[in-house]
Protein backbone atom coordinates (compact mmCIF):
# COMPACT_ATOMS: atom_id res chain seq x y z
CA UNK A 1 0.00 0.00 0.00
CA UNK A 2 0.98 3.79 -1.05
CA UNK A 3 -1.01 5.64 0.10
CA UNK A 4 -1.77 8.71 -2.56
CA UNK A 5 -4.65 10.68 -2.78
CA UNK A 6 -6.09 12.38 -5.25
CA UNK A 7 -6.05 16.04 -5.74
CA UNK A 8 -8.92 17.47 -3.46
CA UNK A 9 -8.76 13.82 -1.60
CA UNK A 10 -7.69 12.04 1.35
CA UNK A 11 -6.38 8.62 2.63
CA UNK A 12 -6.54 7.42 6.10
CA UNK A 13 -4.22 4.86 7.26
CA UNK A 14 -5.27 2.58 10.24
CA UNK A 15 -4.86 -0.79 11.70
CA UNK A 16 -7.89 -3.07 11.68
CA UNK A 17 -8.80 -2.00 15.35
CA UNK A 18 -12.45 -1.28 15.60
CA UNK A 19 -11.32 1.45 17.95
CA UNK A 20 -10.77 3.20 14.88
CA UNK A 21 -14.13 2.87 13.39
CA UNK A 22 -15.53 6.23 14.46
CA UNK A 23 -12.28 8.12 13.26
CA UNK A 24 -12.57 7.13 9.96
CA UNK A 25 -16.66 8.00 10.34
CA UNK A 26 -15.43 11.69 11.54
CA UNK A 27 -13.10 12.30 8.69
CA UNK A 28 -15.39 11.10 6.17
CA UNK A 29 -18.43 13.16 7.45
CA UNK A 30 -16.62 15.89 7.10
CA UNK A 31 -14.72 15.05 3.62
CA UNK A 32 -18.40 14.80 2.48
CA UNK A 33 -19.44 18.03 3.73
CA UNK A 34 -16.23 20.28 2.90
CA UNK A 35 -17.37 18.50 -0.60
CA UNK A 36 -21.24 20.22 -0.13
CA UNK A 37 -22.32 16.95 0.10
CA UNK A 38 -26.03 17.11 1.80
CA UNK A 39 -26.23 15.37 5.57
CA UNK A 40 -28.62 12.51 4.34
CA UNK A 41 -26.14 11.24 1.72
CA UNK A 42 -23.53 12.26 4.05
CA UNK A 43 -24.38 9.98 6.46
CA UNK A 44 -25.23 6.87 4.06
CA UNK A 45 -22.31 6.99 2.40
CA UNK A 46 -20.23 7.19 6.01
CA UNK A 47 -22.44 3.94 6.72
CA UNK A 48 -21.48 2.16 3.64
CA UNK A 49 -18.03 2.85 4.27
CA UNK A 50 -18.25 1.85 7.88
CA UNK A 51 -19.84 -1.27 6.53
CA UNK A 52 -17.15 -1.62 4.32
CA UNK A 53 -14.16 -1.25 7.15
CA UNK A 54 -16.12 -3.70 9.32
CA UNK A 55 -16.21 -6.45 6.75
CA UNK A 56 -12.34 -6.07 6.49
CA UNK A 57 -11.69 -6.56 10.30
CA UNK A 58 -14.58 -9.05 10.82
CA UNK A 59 -13.61 -11.22 7.53
CA UNK A 60 -10.67 -10.04 6.32
CA UNK A 61 -8.27 -9.74 9.19
CA UNK A 62 -11.15 -12.10 11.43
CA UNK A 63 -10.61 -9.86 14.32
CA UNK A 64 -6.69 -9.53 14.47
CA UNK A 65 -6.60 -5.94 15.07
CA UNK A 66 -3.06 -4.92 13.56
CA UNK A 67 -3.52 -5.55 9.94
CA UNK A 68 -3.24 -2.36 7.53
CA UNK A 69 -6.18 -0.76 6.23
CA UNK A 70 -6.25 2.11 4.11
CA UNK A 71 -8.72 4.26 2.82
CA UNK A 72 -8.93 6.57 0.20
CA UNK A 73 -11.66 9.24 -0.99
CA UNK A 74 -12.14 11.15 -4.07
CA UNK A 75 -14.09 13.08 -6.05
CA UNK A 76 -14.32 13.22 -9.93
CA UNK A 77 -15.72 15.80 -12.12
CA UNK A 78 -17.77 13.94 -14.67
CA UNK A 79 -19.31 15.81 -17.83
CA UNK A 80 -22.07 17.65 -17.50
CA UNK A 81 -23.25 19.06 -13.90
CA UNK A 82 -22.64 15.74 -12.05
CA UNK A 83 -19.93 14.47 -10.14
CA UNK A 84 -18.66 11.14 -8.78
CA UNK A 85 -17.95 9.65 -5.45
CA UNK A 86 -14.96 7.44 -5.43
CA UNK A 87 -14.13 5.14 -2.54
CA UNK A 88 -11.04 2.34 -2.56
CA UNK A 89 -10.02 0.43 0.73
CA UNK A 90 -7.37 -1.52 0.44
CA UNK A 91 -6.05 -4.54 2.85
CA UNK A 92 -3.53 -6.45 2.93
CA UNK A 93 -5.17 -9.78 4.08
CA UNK A 94 -6.03 -12.89 1.84
CA UNK A 95 -7.53 -12.74 -1.16
CA UNK A 96 -11.31 -12.42 -0.45
CA UNK A 97 -13.41 -14.36 -2.56
CA UNK A 98 -14.62 -12.29 -5.57
CA UNK A 99 -17.93 -13.05 -5.05
CA UNK A 100 -17.61 -11.84 -1.32
CA UNK A 101 -19.07 -8.08 -2.02
CA UNK A 102 -22.09 -8.96 -4.29
CA UNK A 103 -25.35 -8.37 -3.48
CA UNK A 104 -26.57 -10.29 -0.41
CA UNK A 105 -30.49 -12.62 -2.10
CA UNK A 106 -32.99 -10.98 -0.43
CA UNK A 107 -33.46 -13.02 3.08
CA UNK A 108 -36.35 -13.06 6.02
CA UNK A 109 -35.80 -9.84 7.19
CA UNK A 110 -35.05 -10.82 10.70
CA UNK A 111 -31.71 -12.73 9.11
CA UNK A 112 -28.77 -10.50 10.22
CA UNK A 113 -26.65 -11.40 8.19
CA UNK A 114 -25.02 -9.75 5.13
CA UNK A 115 -27.00 -6.70 6.83
CA UNK A 116 -23.39 -4.64 5.96
CA UNK A 117 -23.44 -6.12 2.65
CA UNK A 118 -26.95 -4.87 1.60
CA UNK A 119 -26.33 -1.41 3.33
CA UNK A 120 -23.41 -0.99 1.01
CA UNK A 121 -25.34 -2.10 -2.39
CA UNK A 122 -28.55 -0.19 -1.20
CA UNK A 123 -26.66 2.90 -0.79
CA UNK A 124 -23.55 2.94 -3.53
CA UNK A 125 -24.11 2.59 -7.45
CA UNK A 126 -21.16 0.28 -8.15
CA UNK A 127 -19.62 -2.29 -5.37
CA UNK A 128 -16.38 -4.08 -6.52
CA UNK A 129 -13.15 -5.63 -6.01
CA UNK A 130 -9.92 -4.44 -8.32
CA UNK A 131 -9.24 -6.98 -9.99
CA UNK A 132 -5.57 -5.52 -11.04
CA UNK A 133 -4.42 -6.05 -7.23
CA UNK A 134 -1.89 -8.58 -6.43
CA UNK A 135 -1.62 -9.00 -3.12
CA UNK A 136 -4.59 -8.13 -0.40
CA UNK A 137 -7.71 -6.72 -1.71
CA UNK A 138 -8.80 -3.00 -2.68
CA UNK A 139 -12.64 -2.39 -2.67
CA UNK A 140 -14.08 0.18 -4.38
CA UNK A 141 -17.34 1.67 -3.80
CA UNK A 142 -18.24 4.43 -6.59
CA UNK A 143 -21.31 6.58 -6.79
CA UNK A 144 -22.40 9.52 -9.29
CA UNK A 145 -23.68 12.13 -7.74
CA UNK A 146 -25.61 16.32 -8.82
CA UNK A 147 -22.78 19.04 -8.92
CA UNK A 148 -23.05 20.66 -5.83
CA UNK A 149 -23.89 24.04 -5.99
CA UNK A 150 -20.84 26.06 -3.54
CA UNK A 151 -22.46 29.64 -2.95
CA UNK A 152 -19.07 30.79 -1.12
CA UNK A 153 -16.49 29.45 -3.48
CA UNK A 154 -16.84 30.12 -7.11
CA UNK A 155 -12.79 29.36 -7.51
CA UNK A 156 -14.31 25.94 -8.76
CA UNK A 157 -14.11 25.34 -12.05
CA UNK A 158 -16.40 22.66 -13.63
CA UNK A 159 -14.48 20.56 -16.30
CA UNK A 160 -16.50 19.31 -19.18
CA UNK A 161 -14.12 16.02 -19.10
CA UNK A 162 -14.05 12.57 -16.95
CA UNK A 163 -10.77 13.06 -14.57
CA UNK A 164 -11.55 9.87 -12.62
CA UNK A 165 -9.07 9.46 -9.62
CA UNK A 166 -8.46 6.42 -10.17
CA UNK A 167 -7.91 4.17 -13.53
CA UNK A 168 -9.30 1.20 -13.02
CA UNK A 169 -12.90 -0.17 -13.53
CA UNK A 170 -15.04 -2.75 -11.66
CA UNK B 1 -17.18 6.36 23.63
CA UNK B 2 -21.28 4.70 24.52
CA UNK B 3 -23.39 5.49 27.41
CA UNK B 4 -25.52 2.57 28.34
CA UNK B 5 -27.46 3.19 31.23
CA UNK B 6 -29.61 0.53 32.75
CA UNK B 7 -33.10 1.84 35.45
CA UNK B 8 -36.01 -0.32 36.43
CA UNK B 9 -39.61 1.49 35.56
CA UNK B 10 -42.22 -0.71 37.21
CA UNK B 11 -42.61 -3.71 35.32
CA UNK B 12 -40.55 -2.57 32.53
CA UNK B 13 -36.89 -2.28 31.77
CA UNK B 14 -35.16 1.23 29.83
CA UNK B 15 -31.46 0.75 28.46
CA UNK B 16 -30.64 4.19 27.04
CA UNK B 17 -27.98 4.72 25.07
CA UNK B 18 -26.13 7.66 24.05
CA UNK B 19 -23.86 8.00 21.45
CA UNK B 20 -22.83 6.07 17.93
CA UNK B 21 -22.85 1.96 17.87
CA UNK B 22 -20.78 0.32 15.70
CA UNK B 23 -18.68 -2.72 15.32
CA UNK B 24 -16.73 -1.67 18.83
CA UNK B 25 -19.60 -0.07 20.78
CA UNK B 26 -22.62 -2.44 19.89
CA UNK B 27 -21.40 -5.03 22.70
CA UNK B 28 -21.81 -2.53 25.42
CA UNK B 29 -25.38 -2.10 24.19
CA UNK B 30 -25.40 -6.27 23.79
CA UNK B 31 -24.26 -7.15 27.39
CA UNK B 32 -27.03 -4.34 28.61
CA UNK B 33 -29.71 -6.06 26.70
CA UNK B 34 -28.65 -9.62 27.91
CA UNK B 35 -28.72 -8.36 31.17
CA UNK B 36 -32.35 -6.81 30.93
CA UNK B 37 -33.55 -10.31 29.35
CA UNK B 38 -31.87 -12.23 32.38
CA UNK B 39 -33.90 -9.68 35.29
CA UNK B 40 -36.74 -10.94 33.39
CA UNK B 41 -39.36 -7.91 32.91
CA UNK B 42 -42.26 -8.21 31.19
CA UNK B 43 -40.64 -4.79 28.64
CA UNK B 44 -37.60 -3.84 27.60
CA UNK B 45 -37.53 -0.41 26.31
CA UNK B 46 -34.28 0.92 24.49
CA UNK B 47 -34.49 4.59 24.24
CA UNK B 48 -32.50 5.36 21.46
CA UNK B 49 -32.69 9.09 22.00
CA UNK B 50 -29.31 10.33 22.49
CA UNK B 51 -27.67 7.67 19.12
CA UNK B 52 -26.41 9.97 16.22
CA UNK B 53 -25.68 6.52 14.53
CA UNK B 54 -26.00 2.92 14.46
CA UNK B 55 -24.60 0.36 11.95
CA UNK B 56 -25.57 -3.20 11.29
CA UNK B 57 -24.06 -4.71 14.40
CA UNK B 58 -26.14 -2.44 16.26
CA UNK B 59 -29.10 -3.49 14.38
CA UNK B 60 -28.21 -6.98 14.74
CA UNK B 61 -27.73 -6.89 18.46
CA UNK B 62 -31.46 -5.36 18.64
CA UNK B 63 -32.81 -8.14 16.14
CA UNK B 64 -30.94 -11.13 18.50
CA UNK B 65 -32.74 -9.24 21.49
CA UNK B 66 -36.29 -8.79 20.01
CA UNK B 67 -35.52 -12.91 19.21
CA UNK B 68 -34.62 -13.54 22.99
CA UNK B 69 -37.69 -11.38 23.89
CA UNK B 70 -40.16 -12.85 21.82
CA UNK B 71 -39.65 -16.53 22.46
CA UNK B 72 -40.34 -15.57 25.81
CA UNK B 73 -43.65 -14.00 25.23
CA UNK B 74 -41.77 -10.30 26.13
CA UNK B 75 -41.83 -7.41 24.06
CA UNK B 76 -39.63 -5.03 23.29
CA UNK B 77 -39.80 -1.45 22.42
CA UNK B 78 -37.12 0.97 20.54
CA UNK B 79 -37.83 4.87 21.94
CA UNK B 80 -37.04 8.16 20.42
CA UNK B 81 -35.07 7.02 16.83
CA UNK B 82 -34.00 10.23 15.52
CA UNK B 83 -34.56 10.39 11.67
CA UNK B 84 -30.84 9.05 10.55
CA UNK B 85 -31.14 5.98 12.56
CA UNK B 86 -34.61 5.33 11.27
CA UNK B 87 -33.66 5.51 8.09
CA UNK B 88 -31.14 2.54 8.84
CA UNK B 89 -33.62 1.12 10.45
CA UNK B 90 -35.90 1.40 6.73
CA UNK B 91 -32.81 0.64 4.80
CA UNK B 92 -32.61 -2.88 6.39
CA UNK B 93 -36.19 -3.14 6.00
CA UNK B 94 -36.72 -3.91 9.68
CA UNK B 95 -38.86 -1.06 11.05
CA UNK B 96 -42.47 -2.80 10.60
CA UNK B 97 -40.29 -5.59 12.58
CA UNK B 98 -39.61 -3.71 15.60
CA UNK B 99 -42.37 -1.89 18.07
CA UNK B 100 -41.59 1.63 17.55
CA UNK B 101 -42.44 4.33 20.09
CA UNK B 102 -41.86 8.32 19.91
CA UNK B 103 -40.36 8.34 22.99
CA UNK B 104 -40.41 6.33 26.83
CA UNK B 105 -43.06 7.69 28.34
CA UNK B 106 -44.82 5.91 24.85
CA UNK B 107 -43.06 3.02 24.65
CA UNK B 108 -44.24 2.83 28.74
CA UNK B 109 -47.49 4.21 28.90
CA UNK B 110 -48.24 2.13 25.47
CA UNK B 111 -48.41 -1.08 27.87
CA UNK C 1 6.82 9.15 2.49
CA UNK C 2 5.22 5.41 3.65
CA UNK C 3 2.26 5.59 5.52
CA UNK C 4 2.76 3.21 8.36
CA UNK C 5 0.12 4.00 11.88
CA UNK C 6 1.42 2.76 14.86
CA UNK C 7 -0.72 0.43 16.85
CA UNK C 8 -3.76 2.46 18.03
CA UNK C 9 -2.93 5.04 15.53
CA UNK C 10 -3.99 7.06 12.48
CA UNK C 11 -2.29 8.50 9.55
CA UNK C 12 -3.70 10.86 7.03
CA UNK C 13 -2.18 11.39 3.82
CA UNK C 14 -3.49 14.57 1.83
CA UNK C 15 -2.66 17.38 -0.82
CA UNK C 16 -1.23 20.55 0.54
CA UNK C 17 -4.82 22.27 -0.17
CA UNK C 18 -5.99 24.70 2.66
CA UNK C 19 -9.80 23.14 2.02
CA UNK C 20 -8.91 20.02 3.80
CA UNK C 21 -7.87 21.13 7.32
CA UNK C 22 -11.45 20.85 8.66
CA UNK C 23 -11.01 17.27 7.30
CA UNK C 24 -7.80 16.88 8.98
CA UNK C 25 -9.52 19.02 12.37
CA UNK C 26 -12.11 16.37 12.31
CA UNK C 27 -9.92 13.43 12.17
CA UNK C 28 -7.88 14.94 15.10
CA UNK C 29 -10.58 15.29 17.10
CA UNK C 30 -12.00 11.96 16.94
CA UNK C 31 -8.64 10.47 17.41
CA UNK C 32 -8.43 12.43 20.47
CA UNK C 33 -11.87 11.75 21.85
CA UNK C 34 -11.31 8.25 21.39
CA UNK C 35 -8.31 7.99 23.07
CA UNK C 36 -10.54 10.10 26.27
CA UNK C 37 -8.49 13.25 25.50
CA UNK C 38 -11.13 16.24 27.56
CA UNK C 39 -12.15 18.71 25.06
CA UNK C 40 -9.82 21.76 26.37
CA UNK C 41 -6.85 19.01 25.84
CA UNK C 42 -8.34 17.98 22.34
CA UNK C 43 -9.18 21.48 21.16
CA UNK C 44 -5.61 22.70 22.36
CA UNK C 45 -3.51 19.72 20.07
CA UNK C 46 -6.23 19.98 17.29
CA UNK C 47 -5.06 24.30 17.17
CA UNK C 48 -1.64 22.83 17.29
CA UNK C 49 -1.83 20.27 14.28
CA UNK C 50 -3.67 22.76 12.03
CA UNK C 51 -0.98 25.17 12.91
CA UNK C 52 1.61 23.14 11.72
CA UNK C 53 -0.50 22.18 8.69
CA UNK C 54 -0.80 25.95 7.81
CA UNK C 55 2.53 26.35 7.91
CA UNK C 56 3.87 23.31 6.00
CA UNK C 57 1.31 24.52 3.22
CA UNK C 58 2.23 28.48 3.58
CA UNK C 59 5.93 28.55 3.96
CA UNK C 60 7.04 24.86 2.46
CA UNK C 61 5.02 24.57 -0.50
CA UNK C 62 4.25 28.23 -0.68
CA UNK C 63 0.54 27.83 -1.66
CA UNK C 64 1.02 24.84 -4.31
CA UNK C 65 -2.18 22.96 -3.14
CA UNK C 66 -0.94 19.38 -4.45
CA UNK C 67 1.82 18.98 -2.22
CA UNK C 68 1.93 15.85 -0.51
CA UNK C 69 1.53 15.64 3.14
CA UNK C 70 1.29 12.92 5.52
CA UNK C 71 0.20 13.16 9.18
CA UNK C 72 0.53 10.15 11.54
CA UNK C 73 -1.19 10.38 15.43
CA UNK C 74 -0.01 8.05 17.88
CA UNK C 75 -0.24 7.26 21.63
CA UNK C 76 2.80 5.71 23.67
CA UNK C 77 1.98 4.47 26.76
CA UNK C 78 5.22 5.61 29.27
CA UNK C 79 5.61 4.37 32.43
CA UNK C 80 3.45 5.00 35.66
CA UNK C 81 0.01 6.33 35.23
CA UNK C 82 1.45 8.98 31.79
CA UNK C 83 1.06 8.79 28.28
CA UNK C 84 2.74 10.65 25.31
CA UNK C 85 1.08 11.87 22.33
CA UNK C 86 3.08 12.07 19.23
CA UNK C 87 2.39 13.84 15.83
CA UNK C 88 4.65 13.51 13.27
CA UNK C 89 3.87 15.74 10.39
CA UNK C 90 5.87 14.91 6.77
CA UNK C 91 5.99 16.96 3.38
CA UNK C 92 7.91 16.37 0.50
CA UNK C 93 8.71 20.41 0.17
CA UNK C 94 12.49 22.10 0.11
CA UNK C 95 14.21 21.77 3.28
CA UNK C 96 12.88 24.11 6.06
CA UNK C 97 15.27 26.01 7.96
CA UNK C 98 16.10 23.96 11.10
CA UNK C 99 15.37 26.75 13.17
CA UNK C 100 12.32 27.67 11.62
CA UNK C 101 10.06 25.96 14.00
CA UNK C 102 11.95 27.54 16.84
CA UNK C 103 9.95 29.05 19.56
CA UNK C 104 9.36 32.94 18.10
CA UNK C 105 10.55 35.67 20.63
CA UNK C 106 8.15 37.49 22.70
CA UNK C 107 7.07 40.24 20.42
CA UNK C 108 4.63 43.20 20.28
CA UNK C 109 0.85 41.66 20.92
CA UNK C 110 -0.48 42.88 17.30
CA UNK C 111 2.40 41.41 15.15
CA UNK C 112 0.36 38.64 14.06
CA UNK C 113 3.85 37.53 12.09
CA UNK C 114 4.82 34.12 14.15
CA UNK C 115 1.33 33.54 15.70
CA UNK C 116 0.73 30.02 14.84
CA UNK C 117 4.29 29.16 15.89
CA UNK C 118 3.39 30.79 19.18
CA UNK C 119 0.62 28.35 19.52
CA UNK C 120 2.00 25.73 18.81
CA UNK C 121 4.95 26.01 21.29
CA UNK C 122 1.93 27.12 23.73
CA UNK C 123 0.48 23.37 23.30
CA UNK C 124 3.05 20.96 23.07
CA UNK C 125 6.05 20.26 25.11
CA UNK C 126 8.53 19.11 22.31
CA UNK C 127 8.29 20.78 18.44
CA UNK C 128 11.49 19.62 16.03
CA UNK C 129 12.15 18.61 12.96
CA UNK C 130 13.30 14.84 12.38
CA UNK C 131 16.99 15.29 11.65
CA UNK C 132 17.43 12.14 10.09
CA UNK C 133 15.11 12.69 7.33
CA UNK C 134 17.18 13.28 3.86
CA UNK C 135 14.33 14.56 1.71
CA UNK C 136 11.48 16.55 2.93
CA UNK C 137 10.40 17.62 6.39
CA UNK C 138 9.09 15.71 9.51
CA UNK C 139 7.96 17.71 12.27
CA UNK C 140 7.62 15.80 15.35
CA UNK C 141 5.00 17.34 18.04
CA UNK C 142 5.00 15.75 21.27
CA UNK C 143 3.01 16.06 24.42
CA UNK C 144 3.02 13.86 27.58
CA UNK C 145 -0.23 13.53 29.28
CA UNK C 146 -2.02 11.83 32.12
CA UNK C 147 -3.31 8.62 31.63
CA UNK C 148 -6.79 8.62 30.58
CA UNK C 149 -9.35 6.51 33.04
CA UNK C 150 -11.43 4.47 30.97
CA UNK C 151 -14.51 3.41 32.64
CA UNK C 152 -15.96 1.06 29.81
CA UNK C 153 -12.69 -0.50 28.18
CA UNK C 154 -11.23 -2.64 31.11
CA UNK C 155 -9.62 -4.07 28.25
CA UNK C 156 -6.37 -1.81 27.98
CA UNK C 157 -3.32 -3.00 29.48
CA UNK C 158 -1.31 -0.51 30.92
CA UNK C 159 2.89 -1.54 30.07
CA UNK C 160 5.18 -0.88 32.63
CA UNK C 161 7.43 -0.17 29.49
CA UNK C 162 7.75 2.70 27.08
CA UNK C 163 6.35 1.65 23.94
CA UNK C 164 6.89 5.53 21.25
CA UNK C 165 5.40 5.43 18.24
CA UNK C 166 8.62 6.14 16.45
CA UNK C 167 12.23 6.30 17.01
CA UNK C 168 13.72 9.12 16.82
CA UNK C 169 14.34 11.86 19.71
CA UNK C 170 14.29 15.46 19.38
CA UNK D 1 -17.63 25.98 5.20
CA UNK D 2 -17.94 29.31 6.95
CA UNK D 3 -21.50 31.71 6.60
CA UNK D 4 -20.71 35.07 6.75
CA UNK D 5 -23.62 37.77 6.64
CA UNK D 6 -23.22 41.74 6.90
CA UNK D 7 -25.79 43.96 8.26
CA UNK D 8 -26.15 47.85 9.20
CA UNK D 9 -27.72 48.08 12.44
CA UNK D 10 -28.09 52.26 13.17
CA UNK D 11 -24.42 53.64 13.04
CA UNK D 12 -23.02 50.47 13.11
CA UNK D 13 -22.50 47.68 11.44
CA UNK D 14 -22.61 43.75 12.77
CA UNK D 15 -20.57 40.70 10.52
CA UNK D 16 -22.56 37.62 12.21
CA UNK D 17 -19.58 34.65 11.63
CA UNK D 18 -21.03 30.91 12.21
CA UNK D 19 -18.25 27.51 11.49
CA UNK D 20 -14.65 27.42 11.86
CA UNK D 21 -12.34 30.23 10.84
CA UNK D 22 -9.19 28.65 9.36
CA UNK D 23 -6.65 29.43 6.87
CA UNK D 24 -9.46 28.41 3.99
CA UNK D 25 -11.99 30.32 5.56
CA UNK D 26 -10.56 33.30 6.88
CA UNK D 27 -10.60 35.14 3.50
CA UNK D 28 -14.46 35.27 3.59
CA UNK D 29 -14.36 36.81 6.97
CA UNK D 30 -11.75 39.51 5.84
CA UNK D 31 -13.87 40.50 2.71
CA UNK D 32 -16.40 40.83 5.20
CA UNK D 33 -14.83 42.97 7.24
CA UNK D 34 -12.73 45.04 4.34
CA UNK D 35 -16.15 45.42 3.22
CA UNK D 36 -17.39 47.00 6.73
CA UNK D 37 -14.38 49.13 6.68
CA UNK D 38 -15.06 50.95 3.27
CA UNK D 39 -18.40 51.36 4.54
CA UNK D 40 -17.33 53.55 6.91
CA UNK D 41 -19.70 53.19 10.09
CA UNK D 42 -18.37 53.94 13.59
CA UNK D 43 -18.23 50.90 15.03
CA UNK D 44 -17.68 47.71 13.77
CA UNK D 45 -19.41 44.09 15.57
CA UNK D 46 -18.27 41.07 14.47
CA UNK D 47 -20.35 38.42 16.29
CA UNK D 48 -18.53 35.29 16.93
CA UNK D 49 -21.58 33.66 18.56
CA UNK D 50 -21.75 31.11 15.52
CA UNK D 51 -17.90 30.34 15.67
CA UNK D 52 -16.50 27.21 17.13
CA UNK D 53 -13.18 27.76 16.14
CA UNK D 54 -10.73 29.60 14.98
CA UNK D 55 -7.24 29.54 14.53
CA UNK D 56 -3.67 31.78 13.84
CA UNK D 57 -5.39 33.19 10.32
CA UNK D 58 -8.77 34.15 11.91
CA UNK D 59 -6.59 36.01 14.99
CA UNK D 60 -4.37 37.86 12.00
CA UNK D 61 -7.41 38.87 10.00
CA UNK D 62 -9.33 40.73 13.22
CA UNK D 63 -5.67 42.21 14.22
CA UNK D 64 -5.70 43.62 10.66
CA UNK D 65 -9.22 45.28 10.88
CA UNK D 66 -8.37 46.40 14.59
CA UNK D 67 -5.60 48.74 12.96
CA UNK D 68 -7.54 49.51 10.03
CA UNK D 69 -10.02 50.58 12.39
CA UNK D 70 -8.24 52.27 14.90
CA UNK D 71 -6.02 54.68 12.46
CA UNK D 72 -9.37 55.90 11.67
CA UNK D 73 -10.71 56.60 14.94
CA UNK D 74 -13.21 53.54 15.39
CA UNK D 75 -14.51 51.16 16.94
CA UNK D 76 -14.12 46.75 16.89
CA UNK D 77 -16.11 45.09 19.03
CA UNK D 78 -15.93 41.15 18.72
CA UNK D 79 -18.75 39.73 20.75
CA UNK D 80 -20.32 36.43 22.20
CA UNK D 81 -16.49 34.60 22.16
CA UNK D 82 -17.11 30.68 23.08
CA UNK D 83 -14.48 29.78 25.37
CA UNK D 84 -12.96 27.46 23.24
CA UNK D 85 -12.38 30.78 20.74
CA UNK D 86 -11.48 32.65 24.32
CA UNK D 87 -9.18 30.69 24.79
CA UNK D 88 -7.23 31.30 21.60
CA UNK D 89 -7.65 34.80 22.23
CA UNK D 90 -5.41 34.47 25.86
CA UNK D 91 -2.73 31.88 24.40
CA UNK D 92 -2.28 34.79 22.03
CA UNK D 93 -2.24 37.47 24.55
CA UNK D 94 -4.68 39.51 22.25
CA UNK D 95 -8.09 39.30 25.03
CA UNK D 96 -6.89 42.42 26.47
CA UNK D 97 -5.76 44.39 23.24
CA UNK D 98 -9.50 43.77 21.34
CA UNK D 99 -12.59 44.81 23.05
CA UNK D 100 -14.98 42.33 23.94
CA UNK D 101 -18.67 42.15 24.27
CA UNK D 102 -21.40 39.15 26.16
CA UNK D 103 -23.20 39.76 22.91
CA UNK D 104 -24.13 41.92 19.62
CA UNK D 105 -26.65 43.70 21.89
CA UNK D 106 -24.45 44.68 24.37
CA UNK D 107 -21.93 45.28 21.96
CA UNK D 108 -24.23 47.79 20.57
CA UNK D 109 -25.57 49.25 23.99
CA UNK D 110 -22.17 50.16 24.85
CA UNK D 111 -21.13 52.69 22.51
N1 LIG E 1 -13.24 -8.62 3.20
C1 LIG E 1 -13.88 -9.80 3.13
N2 LIG E 1 -13.19 -10.93 3.05
C2 LIG E 1 -13.84 -12.11 2.97
N3 LIG E 1 -15.18 -12.24 3.00
C3 LIG E 1 -15.93 -11.15 3.09
C4 LIG E 1 -15.33 -9.87 3.16
N4 LIG E 1 -16.32 -8.99 3.26
C5 LIG E 1 -17.48 -9.65 3.25
N5 LIG E 1 -17.26 -10.96 3.15
C6 LIG E 1 -18.32 -12.00 3.08
O1 LIG E 1 -19.59 -11.40 2.91
C7 LIG E 1 -20.54 -11.88 3.85
C8 LIG E 1 -21.58 -10.83 4.26
O2 LIG E 1 -21.01 -9.81 5.06
P1 LIG E 1 -21.92 -8.82 5.90
O3 LIG E 1 -22.93 -8.21 5.02
O4 LIG E 1 -21.07 -7.86 6.65
O5 LIG E 1 -22.74 -9.70 6.91
P2 LIG E 1 -22.24 -10.38 8.21
O6 LIG E 1 -20.82 -9.98 8.39
O7 LIG E 1 -23.16 -9.80 9.23
O8 LIG E 1 -22.44 -11.82 7.94
C9 LIG E 1 -19.73 -12.39 5.01
O9 LIG E 1 -20.38 -13.44 5.66
C10 LIG E 1 -18.41 -12.82 4.35
O10 LIG E 1 -18.43 -14.17 4.02
N1 LIG F 1 7.42 24.42 6.90
C1 LIG F 1 8.14 25.57 6.94
N2 LIG F 1 9.08 25.80 6.01
C2 LIG F 1 9.77 26.95 6.03
N3 LIG F 1 9.61 27.93 6.95
C3 LIG F 1 8.70 27.76 7.90
C4 LIG F 1 7.92 26.57 7.95
N4 LIG F 1 7.09 26.69 8.98
C5 LIG F 1 7.33 27.87 9.56
N5 LIG F 1 8.31 28.53 8.92
C6 LIG F 1 8.82 29.85 9.30
O1 LIG F 1 8.31 30.20 10.58
C7 LIG F 1 7.79 31.54 10.57
C8 LIG F 1 6.62 31.70 11.54
O2 LIG F 1 5.48 31.01 11.08
P1 LIG F 1 4.03 31.31 11.71
O3 LIG F 1 4.10 31.20 13.19
O4 LIG F 1 3.03 30.45 11.07
O5 LIG F 1 3.74 32.82 11.42
P2 LIG F 1 3.29 33.45 10.06
O6 LIG F 1 3.16 32.34 9.09
O7 LIG F 1 2.01 34.12 10.42
O8 LIG F 1 4.42 34.41 9.74
C9 LIG F 1 7.42 31.79 9.15
O9 LIG F 1 7.51 33.15 8.85
C10 LIG F 1 8.41 30.94 8.36
O10 LIG F 1 9.55 31.68 8.00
Amino acid sequence: MNAAPPPDGICLVFRSSPRMLCVVRAAVRQFLAQASFDEGLTERVTLAIDESCTNVIRHGYQGCEDGLMELTLGIAERSGRSRQLEIRLADEACKAPSEAMKAPAPSAPTTPGGLGLHFIHEVMDEVCFDENVERGNVLILRLGCPEAAEPNDGARASSGSDQGPGGSSC
Amino acid sequence: MLKVDRREVDAATVIAVEGEVDLYSSPQMREALLAAIKAGSARVVVDLTGVSYMDSSGIATLVEALGGLREKGRALVLAGLRPRVREVFEIAKLQTVFTLAESVDAALADG
